[in-house]
């Protein structure tokens, strides 16, 4: 620590994230300095060509430059395979998002009104709109972004936090059923604060065990200390928490349902693809790089969590009424079958990339039919706003047939059923856990089986509310006041029709899906 | 001579969880989570002491920062939640279940 | 390569997309062409099937294209003669049941005006048939058992509307419970299907490579139970059985005639040529266990069929028995046996076929399924009643019909055996000859009731079968007679195939050996 | 002697197309039954048509046949392949064979004329006729094939003509049940036959008779009485033999022409056939053969004793139809010895069965369908022809002297006695009370006052039916004593079944203690008859009778019997598996399901919607987590 020594950045590596960020900082001067009614004017098209922009930059770092091999910014950020193809599912993914929340009628016209009042009832007349909410969603986009990228622990801590602020507030803003709107608010920030302090504490602890916050620091550490330190140990179960509780795992995912329930559609949507997809990243990256040397320790706990986590997801989907709420649960229970993928690892470091590619492969189809979905969800209205009730969504597939395939394809996808992607991605996670179940001389190589069938068995109840969701479109007579299907936005119906499109083509073809991600995989995460 | 700075800021840790457990009111659960942060800022700093590196310092101003953030969002939503509910109770805000 | 099998696939499907697309209001054209479509696959199948050679390579019209390296799967198909009979069943139903559910989704009415079934979506109809055309084909020709999986579990979604929007009263509960059934099997089948891959090591999931590649005895158990029990629910197999009549009551009577014909054959197709091939020494292992639960199935399945008061059950409960037949007969493991329950999945399927679409047309005349609610109906409707009887009468395994050969091979083979000993598996063609004596209570207890006696108030305004009716179900009565007295061109496909499993499986047969080279 | 071997036909007459004798029939019932009613005008003269053309091919090869040597009688016809590996379907020509197929083609061709008269007021008629070729088509088949699976394909195929038939009024209740009653009963005897089948195919590897021949002792004798036992059971079941006796007096409910041509003249004579094919099974058993016998001696008492209890004339014939098929199992228990006798007693018995089953139904068109014989009375008058012709028959059945069954019978009860004193005094018992319900039947139908209903006109019937009534009595009259003089017929069938080491030796009228005995016997009943029915009126009504008369009407409670033994508990069983399939199985299922969802229910009360408790949850799951680790750790 002789001296100042000026930081090198490789704004190349870096230019997606800046970019996304910059644009978020000019859609706050915009909020700032432009007239009311040019906001929406200006907005929309910054944060599309942004994210498009990064999207844009993405493919021409990996076009160009091809993978960086060490860490950028200093070995804060590491822009790796796994990154960029992260950072190019989350761009697409949340440029669908925007395109939804470009729509009307989903955010609230003024967030502080009250619900009710003659303030509100004004702000809706008058048209107002929060623009605002274009750049929140630009920050949280970029948070994302950061958060699967980032190479120390620190780093992570913030990103997670740019992450997670915005979408406090976007939770919030819903323009109908205002009260679950501001009650989901409340109960994810309340939340997420309360674990994000579990994720520095427990950050705390591995700074007290290894002296440093950088990821393979941290693994450096452990190759010399010991093993079973407690620091060590707690620290990592601390930090484990912060991140189960982001991707929704058991027992961490209580706020999922309420928070996905009470969100705006659009939010939700984002929320169910970007965030899990970027939380899984940043999963894999402390579990395989800072922890890697501590296998043994963490699998057999994981084990509980995934197998808790899949059970926990289906079984109380198939209660559920409401069809967000629904879709929660079972994002749950995929975040469960993730977790066998993260378990998926191989003695030799080398032979990971198999499940490192599953892994990715996964989100890609996930994400693409959750936000599929849940476009479809905001076209199902009722005078009060979305038909959350699965009871209205009773003979949607007489009323509008068309669009009942649609959702009844994505669903068959959820479920896993084969000619959709969501069966590769399931298959793929599933092939990648027995296949490190069958190495010699693992002795958790029953145990990933097991998990397998674990898994095996959660899908099929699973099924049944899938399945519960396509019986009461097709197969119930439609109620006599029943829910209206709206006229699909341009924005909405092309969110639809890609994400419509990836399911059925990786569904048929998955080879082309499964090149990248084995590409995006090959070298590993930088360590 | 660190443990006992780490004891303290496992106690405050602790009383943080412990109040967002226990108290109702938004404001007072979200100053607990403050709390929890801050008593992560001891222990960066007694940590950074023990390993003779500024790192656990440097942590403890970023987490500063992200803390002031937080409660920026955080006042803001509570205050429209106070808005809407007139109440500051985090029990009441139960609309969303099972 | 060999264009045949893949054409053959393509076919449907595409059929099935022009249907779709069809305009509005078009339902007779959507019919028109599915029939169409589904005679061009039947003829374009049996000029296939005349250039099958029984005695040449055992997969034939071999076509294979790397579909997904990364997973080492292949689009692999090619069929031996077991698939081939079967792909051959699969076609002819196709557009017998067309034409039998020509008026199904038009909604059906009674006499009085009584709405039975609303009217539905003709095309969507015609269109899952033809999909499913393409699966039933595809899930017998697949060499790759990745491939195999997927239209093993696809196949349930277009069977699964057809239930569950075209079906009875009670179809949703059905059609879900089908669906679920066949789907948690499935994924126990997928974990093994990925755990011989890993296991083997080879990677592919090309059959004809995964023959003997397994080695480890206790990985060739928890295999063959993932496929075995994903086989038996399919077959089904007592005691996981009851989502068949369920499934059979509910759905329209051609979509019970595929499910049962068709479909259920995966299961037992898929126990003769992966479950013994793959694992040769657990399904050794496993026989006698496994047999006694074919006989249970036979028995009970049967038992139970004499209590049903409702006409599809208990079609769907012969089926079970008739089932536990072809089980017993896979396990048996003699050459005569295994021939016997092949030849069993076909003439099954045209039997129980032929008994699904008569009892269909009795009920959509009547709207009820019970039993009770007919009586005399042979005073009124005489060819009606013809065509009942000797559907019922093939499903009793009268001799001179079809499924008698397929049941007494099965049975004789058992008897012979030579699995565990001398007569080891005596004593289960025995009592599965019980069954013998059950089928005539079933079968003619439900003639006797329904067809018979004075003829009941509700029943005096029947019609006869119309034209369509008797078009329908002429080819399957002709089918049925002709190969109970000239099995042979089936056995003959079908043997060599068997033989070859059997070499797979290391199994010799002294009473064959002895008769083959006498000749 | 032993029976010659079985050779393929390499000839170019009519025996190399005898499959026409099947498939003639075969084609009628086809034309008859696809063709439907377009053939209603002329199905009844094609279906005779098709019979009597079969006629003539057995008659043509009966011809040829007899134009061979001794040691080429048995000539195999080769069809084709049936079961690949297992089974080629042929025809055996030899005496046997064609000895039966002139019975079932002559009798039949008969029956079948008959019929156009008996069912010329049904509207039906076609599907009748249709019916019955259908039958003539199976039982040759039975009888012509030359391995079991052909048998046992014909063996079914009467069994569904013989359903159909019964069944043939189906809007009757009664018809329906027994027909369904009929077919059920044979199944059990045929799963004996398919068994027996099982363990032939296992022990030889074949099914057909010729491979068979001369393989036989290869196989323990364990086997071959399990053989020997299972087929019994076969046999039993077709020929209502005991235990599986009760379906036959059902059957009943059926046209008369139909009684007469199966239920009395062929088919149920099929388990006497089987039993002789099956010969070397039975020689090569003595527990079997025994047992053979026994049932025959069982059944040939049981159906005497029904037959003397009986007021519905058909009934009263079928009990003796079964008494009589006794005989001929018995004789078919003896060995070669009886195989001739047996066969010889069948075709008899074949004559005056079907004569005076066509004679009751004579009378019963003549009274509106009326069977109670107690409602007859004094026809001879009215109706001469069918008075006389039944009377030939009866003299024929009862055995006097010098017609037909007194040759063929006597012969049967004289082996029996040789080879066992209290079989042979059984037989014997027998024929005593045959001579009671027979002379019972002709007193109370033919004699006495007339009871008839007020309604009842009775006439002597057209030719077409008193024909063949003639026809067939002349065969009853003449038939026994030309098959068993000079042993014709023991020498005719040698070829099929063998010789019996010492031939028995011929009488006119024999005076052994047999013949005597059973003569005295037979006129001590028929006197005891006229004494109850000639001398004394009749009454209308039934009396109460003795506890023997209502064992007997009863059926010698065989179908109580049947009913608590079986049906009920069947019942029972059939219930229980239904109540078990619904709740038990499809309830466990169903019961998971609902403790997944009641699981689910519960568990999503967790959510309780306050953010504390999930804090808590939080908070729970981190000290699980560190908790698991420290613990994982430090192991």
């Amino acid at each position: 620590m002789n001296g100042f020594e000026a930081p090198t950045i490789e704004y190349g590596q870096l230019a997606p994230l800046l970019l996304v960020f910059g644009a978020a900082c000019i859609g706050v001067l915009v909020e700032a300095f432009a007239p009311r009614y040019l906001r929406k004017s200006i907005q929309v098209p910054l944060s599309l060509l942004s994210l498009i922009g990064a999207f844009a930059l993405v493919i021409v770092q990996v076009a160009r430059g091809g993978v960086p091999t060490t860490a950028s910014a200093m070995g804060a950020v590491a822009v790796d395979g796994p990154s960029l193809f992260i950072w190019g599912v989350i761009l697409v993914l949340s440029l669908g998002a925007v395109l939804m929340v470009n729509d009307d009628g989903h955010f609230v016209a003024s967030a502080a009104a009250v619900p009710g009042s003659a303030d509100e009832e004004e702000a809706e007349t008058s048209g107002g709109a929060h623009t605002e909410v274009y750049p929140l969603v630009l920050f949280a986009v970029g948070g994302m972004l950061l958060f699967a990228a980032s190479h120390d622990l620190l780093v992570m801590f913030v990103a997670l936090e740019v992450m997670s602020l915005p979408l406090y507030l976007l939770c919030g803003l819903a323009r109908r059923r205002r009260l679950l709107s501001q009650e989901a608010s409340l109960k994810y920030f309340l939340l997420g604060a309360f674990s994000s302090a579990f994720f520095l504490y427990g950050m705390a602890m591995i700074y007290g065990y290894a002296g440093t916050v950088s990821l393979p620091g941290i693994s450096q550490a452990m190759s010399t200390g010991s093993l079973m330190d407690p620091l060590l140990l707690l620290g990592f179960s601390l930090l484990g928490v912060g991140l189960l509780f982001k991707i929704g795992a058991a027992p961490f995912h209580a706020w999922k349902p309420d928070v996905y329930q009470g969100a705006p559609t659009p939010i939700t949507a984002l929320m169910a693809s970007g965030t899990l997809v970027a939380a899984m990243g940043a999963v894999l990256r402390v579990f395989w790089v800072a922890l890697g040397n501590l296998d043994w320790d963490w699998r057999p706990v994981m084990w509980v969590v995934a197998a808790l986590t899949m059970i926990v997801g289906a079984i109380l989907a198939i209660t559920q009424t409401d069809i967000k709420r629904m879709l929660a649960y079972s994002s749950i229970a995929h975040a469960g079958f993730l977790l066998i993928g993260v378990m998926a690892t191989f003695e030799a470091a080398e032979k990971n990339a198999a499940s490192l590619s599953a892994i990715l492969f996964y989100l890609l189809v996930y994400g693409f039919t959750t936000v599929g979905a849940f476009a479809v969800v905001t076209m199902v209205r009722d005078p009060g706003g979305e038909a959350g009730h699965l009871s209205r969504w009773a003979g949607l597939g007489k009323r509008s047939p068309l669009l009942a395939g649609v959702f009844a394809f994505f669903l068959l996808a959820f479920a896993g059923i084969p000619l959709t992607s969501g069966f590769f991605g399931k298959y793929a996670v599933f092939a990648a856990a027995v296949s490190s179940g069958t190495q010699t001389g693992d002795s958790m190589g029953a145990w990933m089986t097991g998990l397998v069938v674990v898994g095996v068995i959660a899908s099929a109840i699973a099924a049944f509310f899938y399945v519960r969701v396509i019986v009461l479109m097709f197969f119930s007579e439609p109620a006599a006041d029943g829910p209206t299907v709206v006229a699909p936005s341009m924005g909405t119906a092309v969110v639809i029709g890609v994400a419509l499109l990836v399911t059925v083509g990786v569904g048929l073809f998955p080879q082309p899906a499964l090149d990248i991600a084995n590409q995006a995989a090959s070298g590993l995460f930088i360590r | 001579m660190t443990t006992q700075y780490l004891i303290l800021s496992g106690l405050i840790f602790a009383i943080g969880a412990l109040g967002v457990l226990i108290r109702r009111n938004a404001i007072v659960v979200f100053m607990c989570v403050e709390l929890m942060l801050n008593a992560c800022n001891l222990a960066f700093v007694t940590f950074a002491r023990q390993n003779g590196n500024l790192e656990g310092q440097i942590i403890a101003f970023f987490v500063m920062v992200v803390a002031a953030a937080e409660v920026v969002v955080g006042l803001a939503i509570i205050v429209t939640i106070f808005r809407t509910r007139r109440s500051a109770s985090v029990d009441d805000a139960n609309l969303l279940k099972y | 390569m060999s264009p045949w099998l893949p054409i053959l696939m393509a076919v449907p499907v595409l059929g099935a997309v022009v249907v779709a697309l069809l305009p509005k209001g078009s339902d007779k054209l959507a019919k028109q062409v599915t029939l169409l479509v589904s005679l061009v696959v039947m003829v374009l199948t049996l000029v296939m099937a005349v250039q099958f050679s029984p005695r040449g390579d055992r997969f034939q019209f071999v076509a294979e294209y790397n579909w997904i390296p990364s997973f080492g799967v292949k689009f692999g198909v090619g069929v031996d003669g077991v698939a081939l009979v079967l792909i051959a069943l699969s076609v002819v139903l196709v557009p017998i049941v067309v034409l039998a559910s020509w008026n199904d989704a038009d909604g059906v009415k009674t006499a009085d005006g009584t709405v039975i079934a609303p009217k539905r979506s003709v095309k969507t109809y015609f269109s899952l048939l033809l999909v499913l055309e393409t699966m039933m084909i595809g899930v017998f020709a697949a060499t790759d058992i990745f491939l195999f999986y997927i239209f093993f579990e696809a196949m349930l979604i277009p069977m699964y509307f057809m239930i569950g929007s075209y079906g009875g009263a009670q179809r949703s509960y059905a059609a879900v419970k089908f669906l679920l059934y066949s789907l948690f099997g499935g994924l126990l089948m997928l974990v093994a299907v990925i755990g011989l891959y890993f296991a083997a090591g080879k990677g592919t999931f090309m059959f004809p490579e995964l023959v003997g590649a397994i080695q480890d005895p206790a990985t060739q158990k928890w295999l063959f139970a993932g496929f075995f029990i994903a086989f038996a629910i399919k077959a089904p197999l007592v005691p996981v059985h009851t989502w068949l009549p369920d499934a059979a009551a509910q759905a329209p009577a051609g979509a019970a005639v595929l499910l049962v014909g068709v479909l259920d054959k995966v299961g037992t197709f898929g126990m003769l040529r992966f479950c013994l091939e793959l694992f040769p020494e657990a399904a050794k292992a496993f026989t006698m266990p496994i047999v006694v639960l074919a006989v249970i199935s036979i028995i009970y399945g049967a038992i139970v069929a004499i209590g049903q008061t409702d006409m599809k059950r208990l079609i769907a409960y012969t089926s079970i028995s008739h089932f536990g037949f072809i089980v017993m007969g896979v396990f048996a493991m003699s050459q005569v046996a295994q021939s016997g329950a092949a030849l069993y999945m076909v003439n099954h399927g045209f039997a129980t076929g032929a008994l699904f679409l008569v009892a269909g047309f009795l009920i959509s005349r009547r709207g009820s399924p019970y039993i009770a609610d007919y009586g005399g109906v042979q005073k009124v409707a005489p060819v009606l009643a013809g065509f009942f009887l000797v559907a019922g009468l093939a499903g009793l395994s009268l001799p001179g019909l079809s499924s008698f050969v397929s049941e007494f091979m099965v049975m004789v083979g058992t008897y012979s055996s030579q699995a565990f000993g001398s007569g080891g598996l005596a004593v289960a063609a025995i009592v599965s000859a019980v069954a013998v004596i059950l089928a005539a209570v079933y079968i003619l207890w439900m003639v006797q009731r329904a067809l018979n006696g004075p003829t009941a108030e509700s029943v005096k305004g029947f019609k006869d079968l119309n034209v369509r009716e008797v078009v329908v179900l002429a080819p399957l009565v002709a089918l049925i007679i002709g190969f109970g007295f000239f099995p042979k061109p089936l056995l003959d496909v079908i043997t060599p195939s068997v033989q070859h499993t059997l070499t797979n499986v290391d199994v010799k047969n002294p009473a064959i050996a002895e008769k083959g080279a006498g000749e | 002697m032993d029976p010659v071997k079985i050779t393929d036909y390499v000839g170019t007459g009519v025996i190399g197309v005898s499959w026409l004798m099947i498939a003639l029939p075969l084609l009628g019932a086809a034309i008859l039954l696809v063709l439907g009613r377009i053939t209603n005008k002329w199905g009844h003269l094609l279906g005779v048509a098709m019979s009597l053309a079969s006629f003539v091919v057995a008659v043509l090869g009966f011809v040829e046949l007899l134009g061979l040597s001794e040691d080429a009688r048995r000539q195999a016809v080769h069809l084709y392949e049936f079961i690949p590996g297992m089974v080629d379907m042929g025809l055996l020509i030899d005496p046997l064979s064609l000895s039966f197929a002139l019975l079932i083609t002559g009798v039949g061709s008969l029956i079948h004329i008959y019929s156009i008269g008996y069912m010329s007021h049904d509207p039906d008629r076609r599907r009748f006729f249709a019916y019955l070729n259908l039958f003539v088509a199976a039982m040759l088949l039975l009888v012509l094939s030359d391995n079991y699976v052909g048998l046992f394909i014909g063996w079914e195929g009467v069994g569904l003509a013989s359903y159909l038939l019964i069944g043939f009024w189906q809007f009757k209740p009664s018809a329906a049940v027994a027909a369904k009653k009929a077919f059920i009963v044979n199944r059990v005897g045929d799963f004996g036959l398919l068994v027996g089948m099982f363990i032939i195919w296992t022990s030889f590897g074949t099914l057909a008779f010729g491979d068979l021949q001369g393989k036989v002792g290869e196989a323990s004798s364990g086997t071959l009485t399990a053989i020997g036992l299972l087929l019994l059971l076969g046999a039993c079941g077709k020929s209502a033999q005991l235990p599986l006796q009760s379906w036959l007096l059902d059957a009943m409910e059926g046209p008369t022409p139909v009684s007469a041509l199966i239920h009395a003249a062929t088919m149920v004579t099929a388990g006497v056939y089987l039993v002789v094919r099956s010969g070397a099974f039975f020689e090569a058993s003595s527990t079997a053969s025994l047992v053979v016998t026994i049932v025959g001696v069982a059944t040939l008492l049981a159906g005497a004793i029904i037959g003397c209890a009986k007021d519905d004339i058909k009934k009263g014939l079928a009990g003796s139809t079964m008494s009589q098929i006794g005989y001929m199992m018995l004789g078919a228990g003896l060995g070669p010895a009886g195989y001739a006798f047996a066969i010889a007693h069948l075709i008899a018995h074949g004559f005056f069965k079907a004569d005076m089953f066509l004679g009751a139904g004579s009378v019963m068109h003549a009274m509106n369908d009326e069977v109670d014989m107690r409602k007859y009375g004094g026809l001879r008058k009215l109706m001469p022809i069918t008075f006389a012709t039944f009377m030939v028959g009866y003299l024929a059945i009862i055995g006097f002297p010098f017609l037909s069954g007194f040759y063929t019978k006597d012969g049967i009860m004289e082996t029996a006695m040789e080879h066992g004193q209290w079989m042979g005094w059984l037989a014997v018992l027998g024929a005593g009370i045959t001579g009671f319900y027979m002379s019972r039947m002709i007193f109370m139908t033919f004699f006495g006052e007339k009871r008839w209903d007020k309604d009842a006109h009775p006439h002597e019937s057209p030719s077409v039916m008193t024909v063949p009534l003639i026809l067939l009595s002349l065969g009853s009259i003449g038939l026994g004593y030309y098959l068993i003089s000079d042993n014709r017929f023991m020498k005719f069938l040698a070829p099929a079944v063998g010789l019996p080491e010492r031939l028995p030796e011929f009488h006119l009228f024999s005076t052994t203690t047999v013949g005597l005995s059973s003569l005295a016997l037979v006129a001590l009943g028929a006197g005891f008859a006229w004494y109850k029915y000639g001398k004394s009126e009749v009454p209308v009504l039934a009396p109460r009778g003795s506890f023997l008369t209502v064992f007997a009407r009863r059926d010698l409670y065989g179908d109580a019997l049947n009913e608590s033994l079986f049906m009920r508990p069947g019942q029972w069983l059939t219930r229980i598996a239904v109540f078990f399939d619904n709740r038990g199985v499809d309830g466990l299922v169903n019961g998971l399901a609902a403790a997944i969802g009641g699981t689910s229910g519960r568990m999503r009360r967790l959510q309780t919607g306050f953010a504390r408790t999930y804090a808590l949850s939080i908070l729970f799951g981190a000290a699980l987590l560190a908790g698991a680790l420290l613990l994982v750790g430090n192991i």
